[in-house]
């Protein structure tokens, strides 16, 4: 008999225990913000979308190696010897076309591996979040800076330049 | 009342009659389901720490309407193996059930659907039809988990009948009358009049009477919150178990008619509530009207107060239900034949004693 | 003439809301009494082992996190401390210290979601609510950090990713004071709510034998009375250096290791882990934690097994390295794949209801069950 | 607390008859090499010996060795001839702190053994996993079958070296 009183005493003593926390609740300010008008600033760390600076790529492919999930083409051209490409920000010569340069978002999983290894710190993540796309393949983005038939004639260029070295190597034997 | 005064207007009974049909629904409870709706969400929001629904209208006020322009353009699925006499009509019969109660509910003096003098006693009866319509709709749908939940629920509301009628039985017994009218009548004056403070006269039986009225209240309440299916006993739509239970196959107006009947049940029983131990429309302090001697404006002040009380105990009830975890179906039928039952007949029993005296 | 009654078979999940993810359970009642239940999992299989063999050592991090993601840190703890007893590379002080502050927060992180979808699935959803208030802080903390909210891929081979954030010592100060009363206020709206304890005490006994047989571990065995605990048991990384208890489950609401111990443990385990935050903080020694990060990792031959004292459990890394940058075979010993084979030996006899409170008290996750 | 030497003694005077292999200078864990057909007396023994008394299987891993010897089939793609693979049973006692491996050779083209189901629940899924994606079937399992691939899945065992995946399973395109 005492324990069905002790029940029914515990069972009214913990409700109103229960109801007094959410009553307190009722009144603290609450924690959420309304989105779309008010936004979080990010911290500076922040791993949202990739950014690559192409004036300072050197086309080393060591961040396509490190992507553990293969998002990263990289396709490069040699440069004739007596082309000039520029130097990069830190003053190192660069000596490959980058013909090709595609990141494809949809697989990147954000894990930063890509940005340690780069020699020219080129490659670096924003703090762009909100880049959704109806369309799977909108999100492979393109940051090579050469135009189509730029690509196509620097792959001639090689090729000619082959093909001459191979003329004058078999002339001089 | 209503009714005399609008027969006079009209002339004919039967406009007369409709209108007081018609009145409760579209002035009443239509307006107050679209405001219980906001209010759950806004104090669930509120006691969670979040804002509640905040984007349709200024902090959120219409979004109750944009739910039901959502439900009543949303397809009324019907399933091939439903059973679609039953299917159709479940949900307006669990809608009945709760309406039918306000005809006899005295919302102030003059307005008051029907001044019958078995009041309490109809409404008991009425709410029954909720039970046929949920076992309908469980079984209509076909469907195992609905099957599963309305069981629960039909086995729910009339074990959790039993404590309601004993309590009711207690204030009839105590005050002699079955009509809400009188009842709300006889608690006039302070709300020390209030039948939760021992009834209007002053006497030994009184002071005797207040802590037995205290223990009737808490079991009625408690009973009434599990015959509207709200936590902690609302089992036959635990998201968790049954992934909503009766009501899972409906979708479209039909779903929108079950969540009006909650809301509507839910103010008819905090109403009852209300009326039996709070003194329905009375005003614990006295009327402005007699200090002003404005007689026209004590109707218009206790239809105030009357909706003041119920939105509080419908309050009390989100309240609950955002504090509280669920019972399991043994442990509800426990806390129902084990505790409130016995304690239901043992105040019975003493007040029968005390009314004696 | 008995009545034949039919066995009713009930499919619970995949797509259910309270089965923590996608499980499917498949429940024989006779009534309402569960006689047997099936798990089905497979459902987020994503050949993690397949992965790891044509993955080079440090790229496998970003897939460990994603195995039991709502414990990222100390999956990826498990798998770096066996990799750098393979090369056999010993970490500067700082970069234990910060180690373990990272995993500790990561289990009072794990802990509230525990709990808190716990209480959910009872029914109670406001606690829900409170506990993923306090987890966002958590979660702060570790973007400012590492820059990534749940999948961290900051516990490197060697050492960090980035080194703590200048802030980071004043905000874990002040979620540990702001979060101390919220915990007492969790006690008081859930774990001691007799509706609560009604629906949990007594419900889901897991005896001490049958766990032990069942290599069950984590909260779940330390909930049946026995105090097993990786951290003091098998000490890894510099665990030795702090004092802090193994709470245990002694059946105070009902008989022990029932699901309210299990889930008691785990409120528990979050002081301990507050007291753990706090000495670590102080006591943490300066130095740099990228020095020892090697530039080529090329393990010698030979195989490890490493076991870290994950939230959910014991999770264990067996790696076999054949001289290659990359691992030969990689075998995750994930903590809720070996507790989920008890659910059938703790849910027979119980009601519907019961199975999803047994199942919220074993805390499972899915990504670790499948991997 | 009984060290790897002990151990190995114990083992050796209480199973005469059995060719034990002991490693102690294995590379960073000694083990002991158990055959196949012996493995479930063995671990019978080790669990209920109440100086060694291991009652908890931590981890039972198995490895494809891939050492047998590369032909090209039919299709083309190359697939594994002959070789082994093997399980490694790590145990641990929780009364005495003391952990235990154990290695078991199995032939790569028809793997069995005997199944410690009945030893340690704990194996029962663990079996079923190794089942399921290497293709060991062990006797007297209580239910075998696939734990991690859908039940139907009739293109071979997904952890070994050489498993290519199907084009199609039930309609849908495998690789994406």
């Amino acid at each position: 008999m005492k324990e069905y009183f002790n029940n029914i005493f515990t069972a009214l003593f913990t409700i109103f225990v229960g109801m007094k926390v959410t009553l307190r609740h009722l009144f603290t300010p609450s924690v959420t913000i309304q989105y779309p008008d008010v936004k979080l600033p990010l911290p500076e760390r922040e791993r949202n979308r990739l950014y690559v600076n192409m004036d300072d790529c050197i086309g080393c492919d060591q961040c396509a190696r490190a992507c553990p999930v293969n998002c990263i083409e990289i396709e490069t051209v040699k440069s004739l010897p007596g082309e000039d490409l520029g130097k990069t920000s830190n003053g190192k010569k660069k000596a490959l076309w980058v013909t090709k340069f595609t990141i494809d978002f949809a697989k990147c999983c954000y894990c930063q591996l890509c940005v340690f290894p780069c020699p020219t710190e080129c490659i670096y993540m924003t703090d762009v979040y909100e880049f959704s796309e109806y369309d799977r393949n909108n999100l492979i983005y393109d940051f090579a800076t050469l135009t189509t038939e730029e690509r196509i004639q620097k792959l001639e260029n090689l090729d000619k330049h082959y093909h001459e070295r191979e003329t004058k190597k078999l002339g001089r034997i | 009342m209503m009714y005399d005064f609008l027969y006079e207007l009209t002339g004919s009974s039967i406009i007369a009659g409709t209108i007081i049909a018609l009145l409760p629904l579209f002035a009443f409870i239509l307006p107050f389901a679209l405001f219980a709706v906001l209010l759950e969400r806004k104090v669930a929001g509120h006691m969670q720490d979040r804002l509640g629904p905040m984007r349709v209208g200024y902090h959120g006020i219409l979004q109750t309407i944009a739910d039901i322009i959502k439900l009543i353009q949303k397809e009324d699925i019907i399933a091939r193996e439903n059973d679609k006499l039953f299917f159709n009509i479940a949900p307006v019969l669990t809608f009945v059930g709760s309406y039918a109660a306000f005809a006899v509910i005295p919302f102030s003096s003059i307005f008051l659907g029907a001044k019958i003098d078995l009041g309490i006693f109809y409404i008991i009866a009425v709410t029954g039809l909720v039970v046929a319509g949920i076992l309908m709709a469980g079984w209509a749908s076909n469907n195992k988990y609905s099957l599963l939940g309305a069981m629960r629920s039909a086995s729910q509301i009339i074990s959790y009948e039993i404590p309601t009628i004993l309590v009711v039985l207690s204030i009839v017994m105590m005050t002699g009358t079955m009509s809400l009218f009188d009842l709300s009548e006889n608690q006039t004056g302070s709300f020390w009049n209030w039948y939760i403070f021992g009834g209007p006269s002053i006497s030994i039986q009184k002071f005797l009477l207040i802590p037995f009225m205290f223990i009737g209240f808490i079991i009625i309440y408690i009973s009434t919150l599990a015959e509207v299916n709200r936590t902690p006993f609302d089992i036959p739509e635990a998201e968790s178990e049954l992934v909503s239970g009766y009501h899972t196959e409906y979708s479209g107006m039909k779903f929108a008619m079950f969540f009006l009947a909650e809301y509507a049940n839910m103010f008819a029983v905090s109403a009852i509530v209300a009326t039996m131990f709070f003194g329905g429309y009375q005003s614990p302090f006295g009327y402005l009207g007699n200090s002003l001697n404005l007689v026209w404006l004590i109707p218009i002040e206790q239809f105030f107060w009357f909706i003041f009380k119920g939105i509080f105990f419908v309050f009390v009830q989100m309240w609950l239900r955002w504090t509280l975890p669920r019972l399991r179906v043994d442990q509800l039928m426990a806390a129902s034949w084990k505790y409130l039952i016995p304690i239901a007949f043992v105040n019975l029993l003493i007040i029968g004693f005390i009314t004696l005296i | 003439m008995s009545v034949k009654t039919e066995e009713m078979v009930l499919n619970m999940g995949p797509q259910h809301p309270s089965t923590h993810g996608v499980l499917r359970l498949e429940l024989t009642l006779d009534g309402e009494i569960i006689t047997k239940v099936v798990p089905h999992i497979g459902y987020l299989h994503r050949c993690f082992e397949k992965h790891c063999e044509v993955m080079t050592y440090p790229q496998v991090i970003p897939y460990t996190d994603r195995m039991d993601y709502l414990a990222a840190m100390g999956n990826e703890f498990g798998y770096v401390i066996g990799v750098e007893k393979l090369l056999g590379i010993q970490v500067p002080e700082r970069v234990e210290y910060i180690r373990v502050i990272m995993a500790e927060l990561q289990r009072i992180a794990s802990h509230l979601v525990a709990i808190g979808t716990y209480g959910a699935d009872i029914g109670a959803f406001t606690p829900f609510l409170y506990c993923f208030r306090d987890r966002e802080r958590i979660l702060n903390l570790f973007e400012i950090t590492c820059g990534a909210r749940l999948l961290y891929n900051y516990i490197w081979i060697g050492g960090l990713s980035h080194d703590l954030h200048p802030d980071f010592i004043r905000l874990t100060k002040e979620f540990i004071r702001e979060f101390k009363p919220n915990l007492k206020e969790l006690n008081n709206i859930l774990t001691y709510n007799k509706i609560f304890i009604d629906r949990t005490a007594n419900v889901g006994i897991l005896p001490l034998e049958t766990a032990i047989n069942f290599g069950i571990t984590g909260p779940m065995l330390r909930a049946s009375g026995l105090r097993w605990d990786l951290r003091k048991d098998d000490t890894y990384s510099v665990y030795n250096k702090f004092d802090f208890e193994i709470p245990v489950g002694k059946g105070k609401m009902g008989t022990v290791g029932d699901s309210w111990d299990r889930y008691y443990v785990r409120v528990l385990e979050m002081e301990e882990s507050i007291k753990i935050i706090e000495q670590a903080i102080a006591q943490l020694p300066d130095g740099d934690v990228t020095s020892a990060i090697p530039k080529k990792i090329k393990p010698p031959v030979g195989h490890i097994y490493s076991r870290v004292e994950n939230p959910r459990g014991e999770l264990g890394y067996f790696i076999i390295s054949d001289g290659s940058t990359s691992p030969f075979r990689v075998k995750v010993r994930a903590p809720s794949f070996v507790n989920l084979q008890i659910m059938d030996e703790l849910c027979r006899g119980h009601l519907v209801a019961d199975v999803i409170a047994i199942l919220g008290s074993v805390d499972i996750v899915l990504g670790e069950v499948d991997r | 607390m009984k060290s790897f030497e002990e151990i190995s003694e114990l083992l050796k005077n209480n199973f005469s008859d059995i060719h034990f292999e002991f490693h102690p200078e294995a590379k960073f864990e000694p083990y002991i090499l158990v055959p196949a057909n012996k493995i479930d007396t063995v671990c019978l023994f080790l669990r209920d010996n109440n100086e060694l008394y291991f009652d908890s299987l931590i981890n039972l891993s198995a490895v494809d060795d891939f050492n047998g010897n590369k032909i090209k089939d039919d299709k083309g793609n190359e697939i594994m001839q002959g070789g082994t693979m093997s399980i490694y049973y790590h145990m641990e006692s929780i009364k005495f702190r003391h952990k235990l491996l154990i290695k078991v050779i199995l032939d790569r083209d028809n793997p069995s053994v005997n199944s410690v189901t009945s030893i340690w629940n704990c194996a029962n899924w663990h079996e079923r996993e190794a089942f399921d994606l290497f293709g060991i079937n062990f006797n007297n399992h209580p239910d075998l079958r696939r734990i991690l691939m859908p039940y139907d899945w009739e293109f071979g065992h997904p952890l070994r070296k050489d498993y290519q995946n199907p084009e199609f399973y039930q309609g849908m395109k495998v690789p994406y």
